[in-house]
């Protein structure tokens, strides 16, 4: 509750844009122009968008590998202790630490720990799922799915200023700029 | 419970009168089959049991419809001997030998009786092991060749006055053990016929350090154990016949511990409540 | 996949009569009548007849198996010495069928070929359903299949035993459900775009809800993007391996025991191989009327069947390679029980048919498609897939039936008759696999809307000019 | 566009996931616990009997050796049911007028056995054999419990294989003189002076050797049970 | 871009560079001296110096030429896949391709010293009639199959596929650099890529029985079914380190190829490489557990040549230098986009199949006869140095023989369609 009050009324501005030249040279001069608190949206991925934005941690290939070598290690030695010192039997005279026989479901595990590892970090991630988000009482976001793409500059950025934003914000060439509230 | 076994049976006999009458087997089953899909899912959990834990054969002690009884177990014919069992030994078998056997015993145990060394109850003192070759079952007393008159016995038999094999340290331990589990209910550790059942009421049997069970041939007592006496019950299916002749080995050793004089003891046994062959035995000890 | 490199695709770099996409789309185009397939409110009544149909078929797997249960493993016509038999020739020909959708969608995003993006969807929901399909015939063959979890996954049970890790049995369980979760995942990820494409585009509101659960809130960030696109990378770097794996496993559950027939080192590729062509004649089996009666012509293009069929036959010929080296290493390894084994199949035994149906299905008839008009005919195309997938399955029948009918033991030979429960079952999954694809295509977009905006010349980011 | 969802569900959403996970490792965990629990074991439920035969009083009260009645314990796989004649053997004479032991004196008279209710069964695939585990020194109370002490006999055991695997793992843990095989209270020596494992452990080992019990590989080998 | 195609078409521009006469000189001279080298540590053996058996000597020769010679037809056959496919990782690489396949007409001639080691010494032991005597397995396949004229025929044939099928592609390579009829271009093209279809049918035929002759019968009695298979992808592999080597070479040392090799290129060669190793790495696997598992006597023979007496130690070099080492390297995409690292990597790629097919051709039936001490130790450092000698001698002849052949044509495909895309600048601003 408290929280909620401290909130500035409104969420952001959003700009709309026709196709993806626009939005990625607005994104990049928003960006220029000090703006941090922005993000920028589009119907399919635009890398160049991305990395107008700005650097920010992408971390997958780091966490599907930590999945990776956690399912290497993990399902090599559920293997090994199982067969070799929790429940050592003899079938077909094979050795107990019959390595050769573990390498197929050591991958699998790996594979599996890895995809797990990423699905769930790159929802951890991106914060989803979010089924309520500001944004979506843009009112043209509909579009965002379908063939508009949008720029946001959240209220909360520094350089922020109701006027003057929206007053940059229409000098990139939109073809509209709207409040998105809370 | 469902029973497997008879809807099965059932059910392979309905189908083969139905393929017997002329129709095809696939066409014959139909209605089985339908029945069974359409009662598919209702029956899945009893399918759960249809499972190898109870399989449909008699294990020991399982119930039958089949016998009056209501036992799947069967006692054996009367007079059934199985093959090996032909029980021709009759000293060991029954405790009896005939008058010709009686008497050349007792010359031969006479003759070995100065070898043979003194059975006391205590004998974990004297270890004889194989050394024993031929024990008379009446030494302690010394009346070789006397008769009591053994109880109710047909005339040409008479009650054994001898062991049918040697006993050992062996036999003795494993007669004090099984005079443990069988006998002292009633007859008491030591044999003076004050067990705890006794103590709940059942009738008191007479004490074996009586002169008479004292003189009483060995083949009494396994007549006793295996036939019963008075309001003793017999211990035939309880007790096989070798251990009837351990226990009687122990009860004779008994009836030798009651009898010696504490100078005969070793000084440093006198103090072991216990006789025995060093080994204590579990139903002893219950508090 | 943002940016479109042409010199990265084979088709960017010369002139071909078949693009990817019809050209004159827009993004709202492509959006609008991909999703309206979902959204419309009238189903068709073809639909309604496809799926009728399929559905009659999958209650007949339903009655199988219920009977199958309750009766026990007898009713199948498999019995010693061909123990394995139509449950497993079933199993390895769905778990084939599976592997073409994974190698559309993770090999060719790997290797940057833009035409998967239009087929990609499906195939990958070919996959999951042919997997759904191939996992029951192992599960019932345990005979309870209430207990398969208890026997086949190791997890601390009241028996204090563990599964026996040195069994081909054992990895088939584990490459089965590694395969069957990441396909999922790796399914609805590609999905979740989509999903709020669909979300934004429906009129109901239990659509609107529904969709959106399903969508996670998702709005198209850039910085979304970015991560969604690295792990949808990573996915297909993990996925190629593992769909490699999967048919290898399947390969070593005969070839690492030392049956005649069975115990042979190139199995896996060979397998692998034979799944892919299987699995591509059933992309084409389903696409070909699927894109006419929907139609898809402007995104499922000639170009993509004559690529599938270019993958057929390369495939196909790895396939014949597998059987030509069979054969000349049970004749080279000296070995009378290989030799015996190689005899009985080709003439010797009583299933030579099998094994010249089968050479004529995937070697001798797939030869037509070396020529060009072949390739771009639909209906010749269309037969080939039919022939192929037939073949493929044959080619399982050999393996597992010819090598088993005649063991080691003279005394012990007998012929495998199939039951009308096996056809049954058989038949039945064959149902369920369609009456899945008539519900997916009904309720999901069966191409990828996102994707499909990627690859529209517009998609393209114009250099700013300094 | 308005909003579909709610602002709570964002939250509701990402524990969803967790949550999903949560319960479905507590439901893994439950269904662990059901399938070792008494409720599906069957131990520690007491039995009902035809005759209200109370181990108790004739083991723990009178002192019975469980030989009495269980003669086959030592000498064959069945420890062995006593026939009615057991009973009668002292109930001939003492309560014998008790209406509580009427169905034992009508199965005397007529010659049918008495139905009692099974308490332990194992399953039909398992063998096990009563004589080897006796004479290899593992008591009655290490897997029947203090028999002396029940009433009314329940399973003390699960009779999971779990259960057995324990002991044919490592038998030293379990294993006592063989003639303390039929003493309800037995601890192993020095057990009150030291650590109960340790002394446990350094006499079972001792009487592992001397008793020649078969190598662990052999002990847990499949055809050891299974048969 | 109009500009950047003119730039592109000016044949001189990619015109080899002086380096590539210095490669041509050294590697003569390193290949006469390794193949000197080679006899010298041959007559010792046949003057009975050193204890051991002269088959070493050829076993060792053996290793070089299939080793080169697998660099020649693994080019011509990822030429051709590139014919099949197009791609611009392809048109870049085209001619190192076509110039190591016009390296085979050598290959066949150096062919002989095989041809004399089977007939005088115990390199192929079914060569040895007590061999096929004594062994049921050789008996039954050496009418038919296994015996010196048949050997030599299929020698022939198999050179005969390849160089009639390089010859083609050669020829209509440079017709297409020289033409500037687009149509006629297109024709050429359309030619190459009809010949290739078949021509990697009968790469696949040709190669597998050639790795069965050279390589499977130095154990007669063993059979592995995937053994062409293993062989044919060994091959590729070793052929596309070669040329990210030389690529990278010529990146390293000429500012103007720099330009033409772009990282991304570089990155899709790396990742190709990438994949060949994995491909390798499951071939192989597969092979091992089969056999591991099925523990036949007829099969697991040839592993336990191979995994005891220290040969352990090599394998687990193979496995860790061969596919653990880079694997790993080969995942970071960063490295795959430099030559100075890529050019190591393919290197250590290149030498761990040399140790891979040590690993193969020298344990087969060790003949040291009667040797004991120091003299026995001697001889086998030297007869296993000759392993390692004999790459160096062939190759140096390989290589010289293949810079002269690179010097003869531009360095890229100036007729290819794809080259102007190939080339174009995709990351840059220009």
């Amino acid at each position: 509750m408290k929280q909620r009050k401290e909130r500035p009324p409104f969420y952001g501005l959003m700009a709309e844009f026709d196709n993806p030249t626009d939005v990625v040279a607005a994104t990049r001069r928003t960006y220029e122009a000090g703006y941090r608190r922005i993000d920028a949206f589009s119907p399919y991925p635009i890398e160049e968008l991305s990395e107008a934005l700005g650097a920010f941690g992408v971390k997958m290939p780091r966490i599907v590998l930590a999945g990776g070598i956690f399912g290497l290690v993990g399902g090599f030695m559920m293997q090994w202790y199982l067969s070799v010192i929790n429940y050592p039997l003899n079938i077909g005279g094979k050795p107990l630490n019959s390595w050769p026989a573990f390498i197929p479901i050591t991958f699998e595990v790996t594979v599996l720990c890895a995809a797990l590892a990423g699905i769930l970090g790159m929802l951890a991630l991106n914060g989803l799922p979010e089924p309520y988000h500001p944004v979506f009482n843009t009112p043209n976001f509909a579009l965002a799915s379908r063939d508009r793409f949008f720029l946001l500059v959240e209220a909360r950025d520094a350089k922020f200023d109701h006027a003057q934003t929206a007053e940059f914000l229409r000098s990139l060439g939109p073809r509209e700029v709207t409040d998105v509230e809370y | 419970m469902w029973n497997i076994e008879k809807s099965r049976r059932q059910k392979a006999v309905g189908r083969k009168q139905k393929a017997e009458s002329g129709r095809p087997l696939w066409l014959a089953r139909r209605p089985v089959v339908i029945c069974l899909l359409l009662t598919a899912f209702c029956l899945l959990p009893s399918a759960c049991r249809q499972d190898m834990q109870d399989q449909p054969r008699y294990n020991a002690y399982r119930a039958s419809t089949t016998f009056s009884d209501g036992a799947s177990a069967r006692p054996l014919v009367e007079g059934t001997i199985p093959r090996g069992w032909l029980r021709e030994d009759e000293l060991y078998y029954t405790g009896k030998m005939s008058g010709a056997q009686a008497r050349a015993q007792a010359g031969a145990t006479s003759t070995a009786q100065a070898t043979t060394p003194n059975m006391q109850g205590n004998t974990s003192s004297q270890p004889s092991g194989g050394s024993v070759t031929n024990v008379s079952g009446n030494n302690a007393g010394g009346n070789l060749g006397t008769q009591q008159g053994g109880p109710g016995n047909a005339a040409a038999q008479q009650d054994a006055t001898m062991f049918p094999f040697p006993i050992t340290q062996d036999v003795l331990t494993r007669g004090q053990q099984r005079y443990n589990i069988y006998c002292s209910m009633c007859h008491g550790m030591t044999g003076y016929g004050d067990g705890m059942i006794v103590r709940r009421g059942f009738r008191r049997p007479p004490s074996y350090h009586d002169e008479r069970l004292r003189a009483a041939p060995v083949g009494h007592f396994f007549d006793v154990i295996t036939n019963g006496w008075g309001a003793m019950p017999d211990y035939a299916a309880q007790i096989p016949v070798q251990d009837r002749w351990a226990i009687i080995a122990y009860v004779r050793a008994l009836q030798l511990s009651q009898q010696v004089n504490k100078s005969e003891v070793p000084p440093e046994k006198l103090n072991q409540p216990q006789g025995g062959g060093g080994q204590t035995e579990g139903g002893g000890e219950r508090h | 996949m943002a940016s479109i490199d042409p010199s990265q695709d084979d088709v960017g770099i010369h002139v071909t009569p078949y693009p990817v996409i019809e050209p004159g789309h827009t993004f709202g185009s492509v959006t609008d009548k991909i999703s309206s397939l979902t959204l419309k409110r009238r189903t068709p009544l073809g639909w309604f007849i496809g799926f009728g149909i399929s559905f009659a078929f999958a209650n007949i797997l339903l009655f199988a198996i219920a009977y199958l249960v309750l009766t026990g493993i007898g009713v199948w016509g498999n019995n010693i010495p061909v123990g394995w038999a139509f449950d497993i020739i079933n199993f390895v020909w769905w778990i084939g069928i599976g592997h073409a959708g994974t190698l559309i969608s993770a090999i060719l995003l790997l290797l940057r070929q833009s035409w998967r993006t239009s087929i990609n969807r499906f195939a990958e929901a070919m996959t999951l359903f042919a997997v759904s399909c191939a996992a029951i015939f192992p599960l019932f063959h345990t005979g309870r299949p209430w207990l398969a979890i208890y026997w086949l996954f190791p997890y601390p049970n009241t028996m204090n035993i563990w599964p026996n890790f040195r069994s081909p049995l054992m990895w088939d369980v584990f490459a089965v459900s590694t395969y069957a979760t990441v396909s999922a995942l790796f399914w609805y990820v590609g999905l979740i775009p989509d999903f709020a494409t669909l979300r934004d585009r429906a009129q109901s509101k239990p659509f609107k809800i529904a969709y959106g659960i399903l969508s996670m809130g998702w709005r198209g960030s850039a910085r979304h993007w970015a991560r969604y696109e690295k792990l949808y990378l990573l996915l297909a770097a993990l996925a190629t391996p593992l769909v490699l794996s999967v048919h290898t496993i399947v390969s070593f559950d005969f070839a690492v025991g030392i049956i005649p027939g069975w115990h042979a080192t190139i199995f896996p590729p060979y397998f692998v191989a034979g799944a892919i062509y299987a699995g591509f004649a059933m992309v084409l089996t389903l696409t070909i009327p699927l894109r006419k009666f929907y139609g898809l012509e402007d995104f499922i293009t000639m170009r993509h069947l004559r690529n599938s069929a270019k993958v057929m036959l390369a495939t196909g010929l790895i396939v014949a390679y597998g059987y030509m080296m069979e054969a000349f290493t049970a004749w080279y390894s000296a070995s009378e029980y290989e030799g015996f084994m190689m005899k009985n199949r080709i003439y010797g035994g009583p299933y030579w048919w099998a094994y010249w149906l089968l050479i004529s299905c995937n070697v001798l008839i797939p030869q037509v498609l070396w020529m060009k008009r072949a390739r771009h005919s639909t209906v010749v195309l269309w037969i080939i897939s039919l022939v192929v997938g037939v073949g493929m399955w044959l080619e399982r029948f050999v393996i597992i039936v010819t090598s088993l009918h005649r063991d080691f033991l003279p005394s012990s030979w007998a012929m495998y008759r199939p039951t009308i429960i096996d056809f049954a079952t058989l038949f039945g999954t064959i149902g369920m696999f369609v009456m899945l694809l008539f519900l997916f295509i009904r309720f999901l977009p069966v191409i990828s809307i996102f994707e499909m905006r990627t690859i529209l010349p517009q998609a393209e980011v114009k250099e700013e000019e300094a | 566009m308005p909003q579909i969802f709610h602002r709570s569900t964002n939250t509701l959403a990402k524990l969803s996931i967790f949550g999903g996970l949560f319960i479905l490792a507590f439901a893994a965990w439950c269904l662990a616990e059901i399938n070792r629990s008494s409720w599906n074991t069957g131990a520690f439920v007491e039995r009902e009997q035809p005759v209200q035969f109370s181990h108790k009083h004739h083991v723990g009260d009178d002192g019975i050796d469980c030989r009495y009645c269980h003669t086959s314990v030592e000498t064959s796989a069945w420890a062995g049911m006593p026939p009615t004649k057991t009973c009668m053997n002292c109930h001939a004479q003492i309560w014998n007028d008790s209406p509580y032991l009427e169905i034992v004196r009508t199965s005397w008279r007529t010659n049918k056995p008495i139905e009692w209710t099974r308490v332990h069964d194992l399953p039909d695939y398992v063998y096990f054999n009563h004589s080897i585990h006796v004479n290899k020194g593992v008591g009655c109370s290490t897997c029947h419990g203090r028999v002396d002490q029940m009433p009314i006999v329940y399973q003390y055991a699960s009779l999971q294989m779990e259960w057995c695997l324990q002991c044919h793992r490592d038998p030293a843990r379990y294993l006592r003189p063989r003639d303390q095989v039929f003493n309800m209270a037995w601890q192993a020596e020095n057990a009150a002076a030291e650590n109960k494992t340790e002394a446990q452990l350094a006499q079972g080992r001792q009487l592992f050797n001397a008793y020649h019990v078969r190598h662990k590989a052999i002990l847990q080998s499949c055809s050891t049970c299974h048969r | 871009m109009a500009a950047h195609a003119a730039h592109v078409t000016d044949a001189r521009s990619y015109t080899p560079p002086a380096a590539l006469d210095r490669l041509a000189g050294t590697s003569l001279l390193v290949g006469l001296a390794g193949l000197i080298l080679l006899v010298i540590g041959g007559a010792l053996s046949a003057l009975h110096v050193l204890p051991f058996d002269l088959s070493h000597a050829f076993r060792a020769y053996l290793l070089g030429y299939v080793f080169w010679t697998g660099i020649s037809v693994g080019s011509m056959a990822i030429m051709m896949l590139h014919h099949l496919s197009g791609g611009g990782w392809g048109v870049v690489l085209r001619r190192i391709f076509e110039a190591a396949t016009r390296v085979l007409p050598l290959m066949f001639v150096l062919f002989i010293p095989i041809a004399l080691g089977m007939y005088f010494s115990k390199l192929y032991p079914w060569t040895m009639p007590q061999v096929v005597a004594e062994s049921h397995a050789v008996a039954h396949k050496h009418a038919l199959y296994l015996n010196a004229p048949l050997f030599l025929l299929r020698w022939v044939f198999y050179f005969a596929v390849w160089i009639g099928l390089t010859v083609l592609l050669n020829k209509w390579s440079l017709e297409q650099d020289t033409t500037t009829d687009p149509r006629l271009r297109r024709l050429l093209k359309d030619r190459m890529q009809n010949v290739s279809g078949p021509g990697i049918v009968l790469f696949g035929l040709t190669v597998t029985f050639a790795a069965i002759d050279w390589l499977m019968t130095l154990e007669p009695e063993w059979f592995s079914t995937i053994w062409g298979l293993l062989i044919m992808v060994g091959w590729g592999l070793t052929a596309l380190a070669f040329a990210i080597c030389i690529e990278s070479y010529f990146v390293l040392n000429n500012a103007r190829l720099g330009e033409v090799y772009q990282p991304r290129h570089l990155h899709d060669h790396g990742k190709l490489l990438l994949a060949f190793v994995m491909i390798w790495a499951y071939f192989s696997l597969s092979q091992f557990l089969i056999i591991w598992s099925g523990n036949l006597p007829e099969e697991i023979t040839w592993y336990l040549h191979r995994l005891r007496s220290g040969w352990q130690y090599v394998a687990l070099f193979v496995v860790l230098f061969h596919f653990a080492l880079p694997f790993v390297i080969l995942l970071s995409a960063n490295l795959k986009k430099r030559a100075g690292q890529l050019i190591l990597v393919a290197l250590l790629v290149l030498g761990a199949r040399i140790i891979d097919l040590f690993w193969l051709i020298a344990p087969t039936h060790i003949v040291f006869p009667g040797a004991q001490g120091a003299t026995a130790g001697a001889a086998r450092v030297i007869a296993y140095a000759l392993y390692f000698i004999a790459p160096f001698g062939v190759g140096g002849v390989w290589l010289w023989y293949f810079a002269r052949q690179l010097k003869t044509r531009p360095l890229l495909p100036l007729g290819d369609e794809g080259l102007e895309n190939a080339l174009e600048q995709i990351h840059g601003h220009h």
